[in-house]
Order: C-alpha cells, then sequence, then structure tokens
C-alpha cells in the first residue's frame, strides 16, 4: 500500500515537475514517463497480489470535508482495472514524448504533459477510491484533465466544439453519478464505500441507483445513445491521448458499474436484459456507424462503443446468469466481459497510437486520400494488421479469446433449463456473431484501405516509420495481444477474485468454474500453435518448390483497361458501402453529387460523410430549443424600471393574497 | 384619515407636477399631527417625543420636501406630467381596486386595541399602494420622486398607527432614509437633466 | 457439463487419424463431381472428376506472377488461408465416423472464427492488389460473411441446444438420439446451413465460380492476380472449406451409426458425394440472383435458424 | 474594543479621504483600512467582541462569518482598486459606444468604499432589526456612487436602476420591520423592543399571522436587495456597468441582505412557524436558479452573464437554508466558496474589460494566448463556479443535494441537478469560447496588482475544496445550528 501510495505521489509529482521545465517539452515529457513508469512499477507487485490471491487492502484517513475521507484499497477488481491502467498510460507517455513534436504541437506541450499526469493520477484514484467524495472528485479531474487534453489544439473550432460536447456529456454522466452516491450514502454521515449498507435487491431505491448508474456510468463508457462524445472527441485529441482514452478511460466507466453492482446484492433478471439490450445496440450500431466513416480516428471511436457493447453483454449474460441461479454461466459471463475489458484496452490503445502514427507522418487521417502505407512503414504496418486481426476477434489474438468466453456463456446459457437464460443467450449469439462479421468486416477495410493497395493521394509521397519512441510502445501492444491470446487460461484463471467480487459468489467456487473454462482455452491454445507450425510447414514447402524462384513482377491485371490510376482502388466508402446499406434506417448518409447532366460532363466531385444519428436527430434540436428560448426571454425583457418595480409589486400582492387564502 | 385619502387620489388624479408637489406638502403638514393624535389616545399628556417628533416631521415633510423638490422641477422645466403609462381616469379606479384590497386586508389581520383607528391601518396600506403605483406609472424622474415619498408617508402612518410605544427610531429611520431619498434623487434627476434635456427614465433604456 | 476427453483409446485415434487424412485427401474430388453433374445438366462430357488434382500439381510446378503493387500480405494470403480450412478440419469428425482430432467445448466458435481468419487473409490480400475489381469481390465477401457468420453459427446453436452439448463431437453424436421427433428443427437447420454453404463455398446462386465477367464475381475475382503455387493452396483450401461445410451437413442428415467404422465412412462418403450432386444440380438449375437479393437470402436462413433455435428451447 | 474600532475605522477613514488630496496618501488610506479590518476581524475570532448598545450592536458566530467573508473580499478588492484607479487615471475612457466621459473624482470613490465596508460591518453585527435595517439601507447609499464610477448615460442608468429598485425593497422592508414590532408589541406587558435576543426568548408569544406577514415583507424586501427571481433585476445592470471591484463588492452586499433574510428566518424557527418560511425559501431558491438558468443561455454580455450566476448562487443559498437539515451547513459554506469564487471571477472579468474593451463575449477570442494568467483565472474559474471538484464549490453543492436526498426531496434534488447542468452547459460554452481560439496579438504583460488578488481568492476556494480547517468547521456548524440546521 506505502508503494502504491508513493507512486501516486510520484505520479502527481511529475505533473508538477513537468509544468515548471523547460519550454522544449523533452524535459516535461520525460518527467511524464517516469512518474508513470515508477508508478506501474511501484504499484504492480500489489495488483498482482491481489489478483492472484485475491486478497485485498485498505487505507484511509480522514479529510475534513463533509462526508469525504481519503479511503484508498486495492482489491481484485481495482487491481484489474489498475494494472492495464498504468501500463497503456506509460506507452501512451513514451508515445506522446515523439508524438507532441510533431509540426501540429506549435504551442509548448507542458501544459498537456501536466494535465496528462493529472488524467492519470485521477484514474488511478477512481479506481482505488474508497470513499464516494473522493471517488467525485477523482473522477472529475480526470474528466476535466482529459478535456484539456483534448482541446489541445484549440485554435481550430471543431476542437472547441467537440471540447464543448465532452464536457457536457462527461458533467451530465456526473451529475447522475452525484445521485447514485447520494442515494447509496443513506444518511450516515461519511460516503465510505465499507459504509454502504447493501441495498436490498428488487426494492425501488435499488433499481433507481441502478439506473442512474448506467446512465451515469453509461455516458463515460459510451452506451448509445450517450456515446455522442466519442466520435467528436476521439478524432481531434493527440493520439496518444485518445488511445489513452480509449484505452482505459471508457473503461472506468464500466469499472464505476461493476463497482456500483457490487453495492446492490443479487440482480433481478431485468437487470441483466437491460445490460444485454444496451449491447446489443451499441454493439451494431457502434460497428455500423464505424464501417460509415471515413476518418480513421472517428472510426476507431465508434468501434470503442461496439468493443463496450461487447463488455456490456459479456455483464448482462453473467448478471442474467446470476438472477436465473446459473452460476457458471455467470462466471464464464463475466470473465468474458473483463477479459475484453483488457482485450481492448490493449489493442484499441494499439490500434489508436497506429492511427496516430499515420496521422502524423501523413498529416490526415482521411482515409480515402491513403493507402499503400505498407511499404513505406511496415513496421506501423504490421503492428496495426495485428491490432485489427485481434479487434476482429481472431484466433490466435487476444480478441478471440474474451468473445469466446462470452459465446461458451451464452451456448451454455442455450443448453440451460431456464428459458429466460436461454433467450438472452440466443440474443447475445446472434449479436455478438453479427458483431463479429461486421468487425471483420470494417477493420479489414480499416487496415486494407490504409495500409495496402497503391496511394491516393500524395500526402503518403514521403512517409517513414517514426522514431523508437512511437515505435516501440506498438510493437510492445502487439507483442501483448499475441501473448494474451495464447495465454488465455493463465489469465482466465488470475480473474476468479474479480469475477467472485462482482458476481458475488465466493472465490473457489469461481476458482473451479474458471478451471473448466480454461480447458477449452488451453486446447486454442494448443491448437493455434499447431496451425501456426503447419502454417510455417506450408510457407517453407512453398519455397522448396521447384521453380518458385521464377517469380515475376507484373502491375495488377486491370481486365484489359489500359490506364489504370490509383483513383480507381476502391475507397472506404465504396468498400462498405453494401454493408451500410444495410442500416440505412439510422446511418443517414449524406451525398454531395456531381450534377452530370451533359453528356460528356467536365470535372466532378463526389462526397458523403455519415452524421451521428443521436446527436443530429435528439440532441442538436434539444439544444436548439434550449437556446431559441433563452434568447425570447432575453428579447422579452423590456429593461424598463417601471416594468421591475411592477415585479417587485406584483410579487408582494401576490404573496399576501397567497398567504391568506391559504 | 379621510383627508389622506383624498390626498391620494388627488394625487393620482392630478397631472400638473405643481400641484402635486403641493398635494404631498399638505399630505405631510397632515401626517406630522399624527403621533400628537396618538399622544390623545394613550393619555400621556406630556411626553415629549410625540411633539417633537411632529415639529420635525412637520420641517422635513411640509417644507423640506416642496423646496427641494421645486428647485429641481425650477431646474429641468417641465410643468405637467406628460404621456404616463397608466391616464388618469384608469388610475383613479385601480385606486379603488388598492384601496378595497388593502381594507380587506386589514381584516385578514387580527388587530388589538392599540391602534389609533381602525380605519388608520388600511389607509396607511393604501397609501402605500398609491406611492407604489405612481412609481411604476408616471414616466417623469420627478414624478417617481414624489411617488416614493408617498409611498415613505404610508410607511410612516403605518408606524405611527400602530406603534403606540418607543417607535421613535423607527420613525428616524423613516425621515432619514426620506431625506436620503430625496438628496439622491435630486442629484440624479440633475445629472439625468443634464445627460438629456428632459427627465424620462423609460427613454435611459438601452435599446 | 462435459468435460473433454483425453483418454481416448489408441484405435480410436488410429481411425481419428486415418478419417482427417482421408478427408484431406478426397476434398478436390468434390468440385470434380460438381463440374461433372453440371456438364451431364449441360449435355456435355466434362472435365473427369478428379481434374482438380492434375490443375493443383501442375500449378505447383509452375512458377508465380506478382503484382508490384502487393506486399508480404498478399504472399502470406494463400498459407494462412489453407491453414485455417486444414485447422478446421481438424475440428470435425472429418468421415463422421470418428470422433474429430480436437474436440472441446464451444470448438463450433472456433470453426466459425477459422474461417473468419481466412477471409480477413483474403480480402486484405484482394486490397493488396490495389485493383478496383479485387476490392469490389473484398467488399461484398465482408457483406455476406457478415449475414451468414450469424446464420450459421445460430444454426449450430440450435443443434446445441437439440443435443444439450456444445461441442461439435458432442452434437453430432448426440444427435442420433430421438432425431424423429426432432425432424422439423434438423431440417430448418439443413436449410440453414445448405444456404451458408453455397454463400460461403461461392456457389450459384450467390457467386458464379467460373464466369469471366469480373463485375459479377466474388470470390473468384479476390484471387484474380494470384498465381501459381498459390492458387494451388488457395484452391485446395476451398475444397477443404467446401468438403468441412459438407461434413457438417451430412453427419446432421445421416445422424445414425452403426458404429461400424468402415460402414460409417462409406455412409457418409455417400452422403457427402450426393451433396456434391445435389449443389451441382442447383448450379444448374438456377441462375445468379441479383446481388442484392443475396442479403435478403441469407437474412431468411438466419431467420429460419432462429425459428428452428426457439423450436429446441423448451 | 474591537467592534467599535471594526465600525468606525472605515468610516473615520472614508470622511477622511474626502479631503485627502494626494492619491498616494488615499490609496494607501485605503489600503490600511482593509488590511486593519481584516487584521481586527481575526482577532474577532481570537476573542469574542464586546456588546455595545445594551445588545444592539454584538457579533455573534452569524455575524462573525459573515463579516469576515466581506472583509476578505474588501481587502482584495482594495488591492485591485490600487491598481484600477492607477489604469483608470492613465488612460482616456471610451465606452463601448465610443463617447468620451469622465470617472468620479477618486476621493469620492474612495470614501464611499469605505463608508461601505463600514456600513457592512454595522449590518454583519447588528442584532436590532432597525439597525439592521438602518445598515442596509446605508450600505446601498454608499455605493450608489460607486456603480456610478464612469460617468455615462449606461451606468448613470444602472444607478439609477439601482437606487430606485433597492429603495423600494427597503421600503418594504421597513414595512416588515414595523409588522414584525406590531407583531412583538402585541406581547401583554411592557413590550420589548427588536433585539434579537429577546424576540428568540418569548417568540413563543409572538402573533403567528402578524409574523407571517412580517416575513413575507422582509422576504421581498431584503430579497430584491439579495436578488432572488423576480427581484433580481436591478444586479444585471448594475453588475454590467460598474467597475468589476464593485461588482465584487456588492458580491458582499448581496449576502449583507441574506443575514437579514436569515435573522427574520431565525425568528420564524424560532416561533415554530419554520415550515412557512422554509417553503417559501425553497421556492424562491429554486425560481431563482431557473431564471438565471435560462437569462445565462442566450446572454451576449459576460458581466451580465456573472451578474446571472450570482442570482443563482443567491437562489442555491437559499435553497439550501429552506431545506434544513445539513443543507444549511452547505448553504454557509456555500456563502463562502461563491462570493471567493464570484470574486475571483469579476477581477478577471475587470482585467479582459481593461485589455479587450468590450463585454461582449464573442468579441473576446483567445485569452489563454493573449493574457494567460486571466485566462487561466478565468476557466479555472468557470469550473470553479459550476461546482466541478476539486472546488470548494463542489462541497457546499454536493452537501446541499445530498441532504435534499437524504430528506426525500427528490423531486427539488432532480431540479436543482438539472438547472444546475443547464448552466454549466451554458457558461461553459460561453467562456470557454472566449478563453480558447487563434490569438493574433501577442502576449500582453499582466500588472501585479490585477492578478495577486484573484489568484490569492482562487486559491482559497481550491483550498476549501480540499481542506477545510476545523475551526470553519465548528463555526460554521455553529451557525448552521442558529440558522435551524443539524
Amino acid at each position: 500500500m506505502t508503494f502504491l501510495l508513493a507512486g501516486l505521489f510520484i505520479l502527481l509529482l511529475s505533473g508538477f515537475v513537468a509544468f515548471f521545465t523547460g519550454k522544449s517539452g523533452r524535459a516535461a515529457a520525460f518527467s511524464a514517463i517516469l512518474g508513470t513508469l515508477s508508478c506501474l512499477v511501484l504499484s504492480s507487485g500489489i495488483c498482482l497480489d491481489s489478483l492472484i490471491n485475491g486478497r485485498s487492502f485498505e487505507f484511509s484517513f480522514p479529510l475534513t470535508l463533509p462526508f469525504a475521507n481519503f479511503a484508498i484499497g486495492i482489491d481484485p477488481l481495482s487491481a484489474f482495472f489498475l494494472l492495464p491502467l498504468l501500463l497503456l498510460s506509460s506507452l501512451c507517455a513514451i508515445y506522446g514524448s515523439e508524438y507532441m513534436k510533431s509540426p501540429s504541437g506549435g504551442h509548448d506541450s507542458r501544459m498537456s504533459w501536466f494535465f496528462f499526469c493529472l488524467l492519470v493520477t485521477g484514474m488511478t484514484i477512481v479506481v482505488i477510491a474508497r470513499n464516494g467524495v473522493l471517488f467525485l472528485i477523482a473522477w472529475e479531474i480526470m474528466a476535466l484533465s482529459s478535456f484539456f487534453l483534448v482541446t489541445y489544439e484549440h485554435e481550430k473550432r471543431e476542437v472547441r466544439k467537440a471540447g464543448w460536447i465532452y464536457l457536457v456529456a462527461s458533467h451530465v454522466g456526473v451529475a447522475f453519478i452525484f445521485t447514485v452516491f447520494a442515494i447509496l450514502g443513506g444518511d450516515q454521515g461519511s460516503l465510505d464505500f465499507a459504509g454502504f449498507q447493501a441495498v436490498k435487491s428488487g426494492t425501488l431505491t435499488a433499481s433507481l441507483v441502478f439506473i442512474f448508474a448506467v446512465m451515469g456510468f453509461g455516458s463515460k463508457a459510451g452506451f448509445i445513445p450517450l456515446h455522442i462524445w466519442l466520435p467528436e472527441a476521439h478524432p481531434v485529441a493527440p493520439s496518444h491521448v485518445s488511445s489513452l482514452m480509449s484505452g482505459i478511460m471508457i473503461k472506468l466507466g464500466i469499472y464505476g458499474i461493476l463497482r456500483i453492482l457490487t453495492f446492490l446484492g443479487a440482480p433481478p433478471l431485468w437487470w441483466g436484459i437491460t445490460f444485454i439490450v444496451i449491447g446489443m445496440s451499441s454493439g451494431i450500431l457502434g460497428i455500423a456507424f464505424a464501417l460509415a466513416s471515413h476518418n480513421i480516428k472517428r472510426l476507431l471511436a465508434y468501434s470503442s462503443v461496439e468493443n463496450i457493447g461487447i463488455i456490456s453483454l459479456g455483464t448482462g449474460i453473467g448478471l442474467a446468469g446470476i438472477s436465473c441461479d446459473e452460476p457458471f454461466i455467470a462466471i464464464l459471463g463475466f470473465a468474458g466481459a473483463l477479459l475484453h475489458v483488457l482485450n481492448h484496452c490493449i489493442f484499441k490503445g494499439l490500434l489508436f497510437l497506429g492511427a496516430g502514427t499515420v496521422l502524423h507522418e501523413t498529416g490526415t487521417g482521411d482515409m480515402d486520400r491513403l493507402g499503400g502505407l505498407m511499404k513505406k512503414m511496415p513496421f506501423t504496418g504490421a503492428c496495426f494488421m495485428t491490432g485489427s486481426a485481434s479487434i476482429s476477434g481472431l484466433p490466435p489474438f487476444n480478441g478471440f479469446v474474451g468473445e469466446f468466453l462470452i459465446f461458451l456463456a451464452a451456448f451454455y446459457g442455450i443448453t440451460s433449463a431456464s428459458l429466460p437464460l436461454s433467450l438472452c443467450s440466443i440474443v447475445v449469439i446472434a449479436s455478438l456473431a453479427l458483431i463479429g462479421g461486421l468487425a471483420m468486416a470494417c477493420f479489414s477495410k480499416a487496415f486494407g484501405i490504409v495500409f495496402l493497395g497503391e496511394p491516393r493521394s500524395d500526402k503518403t509521397s514521403h512517409t517513414a516509420d517514426p522514431g523508437i519512441p512511437m515505435l516501440l510502445p506498438m510493437i510492445i501492444l502487439s507483442m501483448l495481444c499475441l501473448a494474451v491470446g495464447f495465454s488465455g487460461p493463465t489469465i482466465s484463471a488470475w480473474l476468479a477474485g474479480t469475477v467472485s467480487q462482482i458476481s458475488g459468489i465466493e472465490i473457489p467456487a469461481c476458482r473451479t468454474g474458471l478451471k473448466i473454462a480454461s480447458l477449452p482455452l488451453l486446447s486454442i491454445t494448443v491448437l493455434s500453435s499447431l496451425l501456426i507450425i503447419m502454417g510455417s510447414f506450408l510457407y517453407s514447402l512453398r519455397k522448396a518448390l521447384p521453380r518458385i524462384e521464377m517469380e515475376t513482377k507484373e502491375p495488377t491485371w486491370d481486365c484489359g483497361y489500359a490506364k489504370s490510376v490509383p483513383r480507381i482502388q476502391y475507397t472506404s466508402s465504396s468498400f462498405t458501402s453494401p454493408v451500410t446499406g444495410l442500416f440505412s434506417t439510422f446511418l443517414k448518409t449524406r451525398f454531395k453529387r456531381p450534377a452530370t447532366s451533359e453528356t460528356f460532363p467536365g470535372n466532378n466531385s463526389f462526397s458523403s460523410e455519415t452524421p451521428d444519428f443521436w446527436q443530429e436527430y435528439i440532441f442538436t434540436p434539444i439544444v436548439g430549443l434550449f437556446k431559441k428560448f433563452s434568447t425570447f426571454l432575453i428579447r422579452s425583457e423590456s429593461g424598463r424600471i417601471h416594468v421591475f418595480i411592477l415585479y417587485i409589486i406584483i410579487t408582494i400582492l401576490t404573496l399576501l393574497t397567497w398567504n391568506f387564502f391559504r | 384619515m379621510i383627508i389622506l385619502l383624498l390626498t391620494n387620489f388627488s394625487l393620482l388624479a392630478s397631472s400638473r407636477l405643481d400641484a402635486c408637489i403641493r398635494i404631498i406638502t399638505f399630505q405631510g403638514i397632515i401626517i406630522a399631527f399624527l403621533p400628537i393624535l396618538t399622544v390623545r389616545e394613550t393619555h400621556i399628556i406630556f411626553s415629549y417625543p410625540p411633539y417633537l417628533l411632529a415639529l420635525v416631521i412637520l420641517t422635513v415633510k411640509g417644507i423640506v420636501f416642496p423646496v427641494l423638490l421645486k428647485h429641481t422641477l425650477r431646474s429641468v422645466k417641465v410643468r405637467r406630467e406628460i404621456e404616463p403609462f397608466v391616464g388618469y381616469g384608469a388610475s383613479i379606479v385601480i385606486g379603488v381596486i388598492a384601496m378595497t384590497f388593502s381594507f380587506w386586508v386589514c381584516r385578514q389581520i387580527p388587530l388589538h386595541g392599540t391602534t389609533l383607528s381602525a380605519s388608520a391601518l388600511p389607509v396607511a396600506i393604501f397609501t402605500v399602494f398609491c406611492g407604489l403605483f405612481m412609481i411604476v406609472s408616471r414616466v417623469k424622474a420627478i414624478t417617481q420622486a414624489i411617488g416614493y415619498i408617498v409611498f415613505e408617508n404610508g410607511v410612516y402612518v403605518f408606524g405611527s398607527a400602530l406603534l403606540i410605544e418607543q417607535s421613535f427610531l423607527v420613525e428616524v429611520g423613516v425621515i432619514f432614509d426620506v431625506f436620503v431619498m430625496v438628496f439622491i434623487l435630486g442629484i440624479m434627476t440633475f445629472h439625468i437633466n443634464r445627460a438629456f434635456d428632459h427627465i424620462n427614465t423609460a427613454k435611459l433604456e438601452k435599446k | 457439463m462435459e468435460l473433454f476427453q483425453m483418454t481416448q483409446s489408441s484405435e480410436i485415434i488410429l481411425k481419428t487419424h486415418a478419417s482427417f487424412l482421408a478427408a484431406l485427401l478426397l476434398a478436390p474430388v468434390i468440385p470434380g463431381i460438381i463440374n461433372r453433374t453440371k456438364a451431364f445438366f449441360a449435355g456435355r462430357k466434362g472435365p473427369p472428376v478428379l481434374q482438380l488434382y492434375h490443375d493443383l500439381f501442375k500449378l505447383l510446378r509452375k512458377g508465380v506472377v506478382y503484382s508490384s503493387t502487393t506486399g508480404w500480405v498478399f504472399r502470406a494470403a494463400p498459407v494462412v488461408t489453407l491453414t485455417a480450412s486444414v485447422g478446421v478440419l481438424m475440428l470435425l469428425p472429418a468421415t463422421g465416423a470418428a470422433p474429430a482430432l480436437i474436440s472441446f467445448p464451444g470448438d463450433l466458435i472456433l470453426f466459425a472464427y477459422l474461417f473468419g481468419v481466412a477471409r480477413f487473409f483474403t480480402v486484405t490480400a484482394a486490397l493488396d492488389t490495389g485493383s478496383s475489381f479485387e476490392g469490389m469481390g473484398a467488399s461484398r465477401e465482408v457483406q455476406f460473411a457478415a449475414l451468414g457468420e450469424p446464420a450459421f453459427l445460430i444454426a449450430l446453436a440450435a443443434l446445441a441446444s437439440l443435443s444439450n452439448r456444445i461441442s461439435l463431437n458432442g452434437i453430432f453424436s448426440e444427435l442420433a438420439v430421438n432425431s424423429f421427433s426432432n425432424l422439423p428443427v434438423l431440417l430448418l437447420v439443413m436449410t440453414t446451413i445448405l444456404l451458408v454453404l453455397l454463400t460461403e463455398n461461392c456457389r450459384i446462386p450467390v457467386d458464379d465460380p467460373n464466369t469471366h465477367l469480373e463485375l459479377t464475381m466474388i470470390h473468384e475475382v479476390m484471387i484474380l492476380d494470384n498465381s501459381g503455387p498459390d492458387l494451388a493452396y488457395i484452391l485446395y483450401g476451398s475444397a477443404l472449406k467446401l468438403w468441412a461445410f459438407g461434413t457438417v451437413l451430412i453427419s446432421i442428415a445421416l445422424p445414425f451409426k452403426t458404429g461400424n467404422y468402415f460402414c460409417d465412412s462409406a455412409a457418409f462418403l455417400g452422403g457427402i458425394f450426393l451433396l456434391a450432386v445435389l449443389v451441382g444440380t442447383v448450379e444448374s438449375a438456377m441462375a445468379r440472383f441479383r446481388l442484392d437479393k443475396v442479403p435478403k437470402m441469407l437474412i431468411t436462413a438466419a431467420a429460419l435458424s432462429i425459428i428452428a433455435l426457439s423450436l429446441t428451447l423448451r | 474594543m474591537i467592534l467599535t474600532l471594526l465600525i468606525l475605522i472605515p468610516a473615520l477613514a472614508g470622511i477622511a479621504s474626502f479631503f485627502v488630496s494626494s492619491a498616494f496618501l488615499r490609496r494607501s488610506m485605503l489600503a490600511g483600512t482593509a488590511v486593519l479590518h481584516c487584521l481586527l476581524t481575526a482577532a474577532a475570532w481570537v476573542s469574542a467582541p464586546e456588546i455595545l448598545l445594551n445588545g444592539w450592536l454584538a457579533l455573534d458566530s452569524a455575524g462573525l462569518l459573515f463579516l469576515s467573508v466581506s472583509s476578505i473580499l474588501f481587502l482584495a478588492s482594495s488591492v485591485y482598486a490600487v491598481g484600477y484607479l492607477g489604469r483608470e487615471h492613465q488612460q482616456q475612457q471610451i465606452s463601448e459606444e465610443g463617447f468620451i466621459f469622465t470617472n468620479t473624482p477618486e476621493s469620492i470613490f474612495i470614501a464611499c468604499l469605505q463608508l461601505f465596508l463600514s456600513a457592512m460591518t454595522l449590518v454583519c453585527a447588528s442584532q436590532h432589526f432597525g439597525l439592521l435595517w438602518v445598515g442596509i439601507e446605508a450600505t446601498s447609499l454608499a455605493s450608489a456612487p460607486l456603480i456610478y464610477f464612469h460617468r455615462h448615460q449606461h451606468s448613470l442608468e444602472a444607478t439609477w436602476k439601482y437606487v430606485l429598485i433597492c429603495s423600494v425593497g427597503i421600503g418594504l422592508a421597513l414595512l416588515g420591520t414595523l409588522i414584525l414590532t406590531y407583531s412583538a408589541s402585541m406581547i401583554e406587558g411592557e413590550g420589548l423592543n427588536l433585539v434579537l435576543g429577546q424576540l428568540l426568548l418569548n417568540s413563543a408569544d409572538l402573533q403567528p399571522q402578524w409574523l407571517k406577514v412580517a416575513f413575507l415583507f422582509f422576504l421581498v424586501g431584503y430579497g430584491t436587495k439579495m436578488g432572488l427571481a423576480p427581484l433580481h433585476t436591478w444586479i444585471p445592470a448594475a453588475y454590467s456597468e460598474a467597475p468589476s471591484l464593485v461588482a465584487l463588492l456588492s458580491g458582499a452586499l448581496l449576502n449583507c441582505a441574506f443575514l437579514g433574510i436569515l435573522r427574520i428566518h431565525q425568528v420564524c424557527i424560532a416561533a415554530g412557524q419554520s415550515a412557512f418560511s422554509c417553503g417559501l425559501l425553497v421556492f424562491f431558491g429554486l425560481f431563482s436558479m431557473a431564471v438565471a438558468a435560462f437569462f445565462i443561455i442566450g446572454q451576449k454580455d459576460y458581466k451580465r452573464m456573472l451578474a446571472y450566476s450570482s442570482v443563482e448562487h443567491m437562489g442555491i443559498l437559499s435553497l439550501g437554508i429552506g431545506l434544513g437539515g445539513t443543507a444549511v451547513f452547505g448553504s454557509l459554506l456555500h456563502l463562502i466558496n461563491h462570493s471567493l469564487t464570484k470574486g475571483m471571477l469579476f477581477l478577471a472579468a475587470g482585467n479582459i474589460l481593461f485589455v479587450y474593451k468590450t463585454r461582449i463575449s464573442s468579441d473576446v477570442k483567445g485569452l489563454l494566448g493573449r493574457i494567460p494568467v486571466t485566462g487561466a483565472l478565468w476557466v479555472a474559474g468557470l469550473f470553479a463556479i459550476t461546482g466541478a471538484p476539486p472546488f470548494g464549490l463542489f462541497v457546499s453543492e454536493f452537501t446541499i443535494f445530498k441532504s435534499a436526498i437524504t430528506q426525500k426531496h427528490y423531486l427539488i434534488a432532480g431540479l436543482f441537478l438539472l438547472l444546475l447542468a443547464i448552466i454549466f452547459a451554458a457558461m461553459s460554452y460561453i467562456m470557454l469560447n472566449m478563453a480558447q481560439g487563434e490569438n493574433s496579438e501577442p502576449v500582453k504583460k499582466e500588472s501585479s496588482f490585477g492578478i495577486i488578488p484573484p489568484v490569492i481568492l482562487f486559491l482559497l476556494t481550491l483550498l476549501l475544496g480540499l481542506y477545510i480547517p476545523p475551526g470553519l468547521t465548528d463555526i460554521l456548524n455553529s451557525v448552521a445550528f442558529i440558522f435551524g440546521g443539524a
């Protein structure tokens, strides 16, 4: 615990150091890296201890604020979120140290580094906080510092807009979390988690807490339709920041919900169903929007929504499992969800870093202007491909393991005796399969369009792999993708403590359940290693073939069309148009069509962009309404002193009459 | 009391500013005699505070205000209140309504013996309302000043009607208040007059 | 709750390997049969049944031509595709008679996702060539896959809930029990799987493997630039894929086992050859759908499987 | 002795500075007064000051609390004033309309500042309702010339509104006082005077009906001065026209008016009428918040926006008091935090106005680039004033909200949160667009006089967000107990 505190302190300190360093962001970046790394090192021991042995530690000293104590603690749940958090943040710091030297970072990056450290500190405290007020404070610090990071380039109009949307979204979320803790706290003087008397399940209070928690934390996690800030904020943020935010910060929303669930006792069935519905809509629609977007970072943001959907599907089947009293299924579901949290943290971080590299080198995130980068930056390409494969849930990468567990839970659910559980499982299977297919489509596009084929514009003309500081984190993350993919059994065994905390099933049961679940994982590992061996054998066989060395280079077969130009290639939008066609109800894509009336049309342009459905048709109108009303009020306020005094008279008269008539 | 009522109504009705000033002077003089009446009621013959008070009020309300107001009036060269927000007939009607309201209000509240007279209270409240109404309904700054004075008279009547004992400080408060008010308003009108060429608060507004 | 049994008698292991190898060997026959059938309906003589073997060997002995646009993804793709198909075969009771090489709860998920791997590489390789035709094929491929995958998985789920097992082995061994009472379910599932089979293996009415108009092609157009050994790998891989789907279909169609290895294998082979004939017949009897009808067909398939699944719920 | 000094020193200094000629001496007198006042207040914390005029003047814990807040604010503003007057002197005044005007003579300005302080002290210390009333009247008189500092027509209008509206309010408050006396005088035997203590002692036999009426008049009267909607109308005008430090002081003034309401509320509680008064307070609180919220959304003028946010926070204060329970504690804490934060914001706004010469928020861009310190303060102030952690207002608002929930006033709590959210959205939109954005001009050097006071205020509110000194907690608790808190 002391180590952890020390790490926390160092982290905070490094932030302030970064604030006071020299004008060139170098020293600042260095201190940030140092801070995050040392915090990681110092806290990893306790985290692993608590993860593996399921132990938990507490520490607290009183603050003078009402309801508040500086109560922190590490238990499997916290540890599970804390480790990837610190890991990813140190990697992002390393990455950023090079990235921030880009021409885009014209202004000095010290502030940015300061807020970076603040963000990491805030997230850490959120995860380990054991007191409502402390949690809220840390939560808001996290939100605000990330806001400042997002609006790093606040000269641009769209950046400011995105920042504002993000700010308001998170603030509204906080309002709900406010309520959650206020209700949970009951009427005792402190909001320590230990002091929360367990709300009886099924009561109205429990349901209220649940609903508010889902709305509050969901707005951070990005449940549809509370997700609107994601596709706005991520494209404009510096890439290592958006990697951090999408990789771990939105997961803290999930963490919050899980943490609240531990206070609520046995869940009724409809909670599970709620989660499954949320998961279904977020997953499918999220990936659909991802398919429709051309900007690579916007695409990644939407795919985060999708992955959050998958996670909540897992949580949902877990909850349903508990309420239908099928502990094994519950364990599988939660384990799958948690594993996917970890995995998404890894590969989404990786993908954002990759996208950042592309942005950094070419200066554009518009996929339709990119292409053929694989030859220019092979390492980045390989890493991005790894990320894409794992986010599409392809074995043997890590993405598959988590989804597999959720699938497994669902299949067991179908074979289980209770009807509602089977129905839930059907939904889960169907949506997971659909999501998987669409994700495959989406990321084969993301990778293929950006890195393969011919360059679509001259933006890619002189680009190369970035320096070590940017490359190293990506490589490490790709390694992790494979490692987690192969060590599925071990890692799932580590989840026991966390799962038991969420599901309320005692640890030994979880251990046995996960051991059972780890057998298939083991055989998957065996099989995939087998296949890899075989693949390499086939490859070498191919090399050994007689006339293989007679390898000739020709241009791509163009079916006799002589004057083929790169622009003729399929673009991201044309690639996905068959799929996106299926979701046209939500994807209101706007086309700027050329008017080709004459026989030989001249130069023309065709462009399409897909606005966010909910922002377009729900939130913007509401905001507009408020604006109108307010302007109306201000106009109608005459400013005549007579009227003002009339107000006073009317007030006193009404009050008197009211008083006497009462 | 009845006289007081009538003064109020005439105030509501009159359009000429100097007439208004004359009326409030008259009102002030009447009010000045209230403490003495109170003395009569409470049978404490030789207690000087009431007389002193009467004297002060006589000087302030009967002499200082009129002079000040006349001065301002002269300095801003307006004779009559033009274009009020509420016409004079309507003002009378509203006055009647206000009067009934104030009587109704007084019926709601339990009174006890020490009051000056049953009618004093409603009249006081009515005066207050008249004052407020003048402030709201008249355009000229100076008329509003007059209205404010009426308002203060009402408050004062109210006080002296209700509070027989040791209400000295309160009266001092009133005088202090009104005095300062007229002072301020005088300055104000002065400036307003300089800023524009006639006293019209409505024109002060932006846009 | 089934644990997977490590302890198998050496004899079973032998049989398993035998049938696995048999599958690997016999797979290329299927396309031959299909073509033969089509030729028969067209009134031609048609290529010999073993034509594909011949092609494969010829291709393996050829050199390769690469587009200058392509990179290592393009070179890796054929290997990966083939490997994935082999992997899938390992999960299946390859000739229906003996259990699969590797079997564990939920292996049917891996089954679906291995094909996913293959598809991912095929598609990216297609995009790697930078040709708009291949891009077109790729885009269609992913669309159909996105719809076909749920249909297939739900169909398997129906079987799982029918047989109360969630490993392919378990399912197929359990189906024999009271399969008559479940006939409607089985029929629905089989229809779905047949449709998915046609889609996944790019057969008419979804795709026309041997047209020469690239605009209409899906799978073939993606491998337009492959040549030599790569093409051989791809062809062999797709033969294996066809065999795999066929296996699933037939194991459902003939759930009964005599217990005698050879009889069962024979029955199974007969079944799968019949299936080939059936596919050939379909190809000769029907025309290609308009592209926008294919999604509808797949959604129908999914709907059918969902109906089947809901029938099995108790 | 302390109390006497507290009241007399500013008064005398004020009167003196009418006649002092040298600007330097005057300004140093101002600063000196402020410092002395602060020191004396601190002394009052240590040793309870004496009681004057047989109990009419005494500094109970509530008074002490309010006094300290005002004193700190005054210190900050007087330091700021030194710089402000300096730069107002140098440059020719050009208003937005671009016509030239002259400022009030500095002597009058400074004198009024000090008189204002003494009046405020009087209000905080007075235990007698008449005296309280006189004090509040005095504050408005002393502050009128301050608001009329820039002598051009808009500030004239603002002052006119301020004076007229406030005096009407004051008049009503006077009526209230009279009625209160009457309700007290109904007690048989020797009628008692308006000293708070005695009223509380035999509050039982106050005539309830009259007491209620009295409360109504107090509420409307002092509410006008405090700026509860719909009586708030003078605030936007006055705040937007007056120089920023004056606006800041009127912040303190609002508190004093609030104290007036609290006193009568205290009597009501003692007389067992708390349900009545609490209900009204809650209603006015929510109503003010709502009005403020909707006037902030479309607001073009950032000083007006700040004014409306003051209205909102006054609403929160009265809401907290009305809710009772722990909310009272929260509300008092909120009073302190709000005064500090709003003070900082007004000073920052003053700097902005000085640099950009406009009050239209859409014409202000890239503060962070042009005047970094003020810009940073502006952004920080935004988050502080909208109650985001780790700032003090978060703690107080959360306390109020929590107690609303604990008392099962779910509707009130919901409205409270909703309005807060709306206000946050609106203010952040306006203020961030001012702070951020591209900026062509080079960085401008900011005068330390203009920077130090707001920075200090900011640090204070940040501190209160993280750590509340136990002594403060104790006094807050005792005050909360006085005003019906738990």
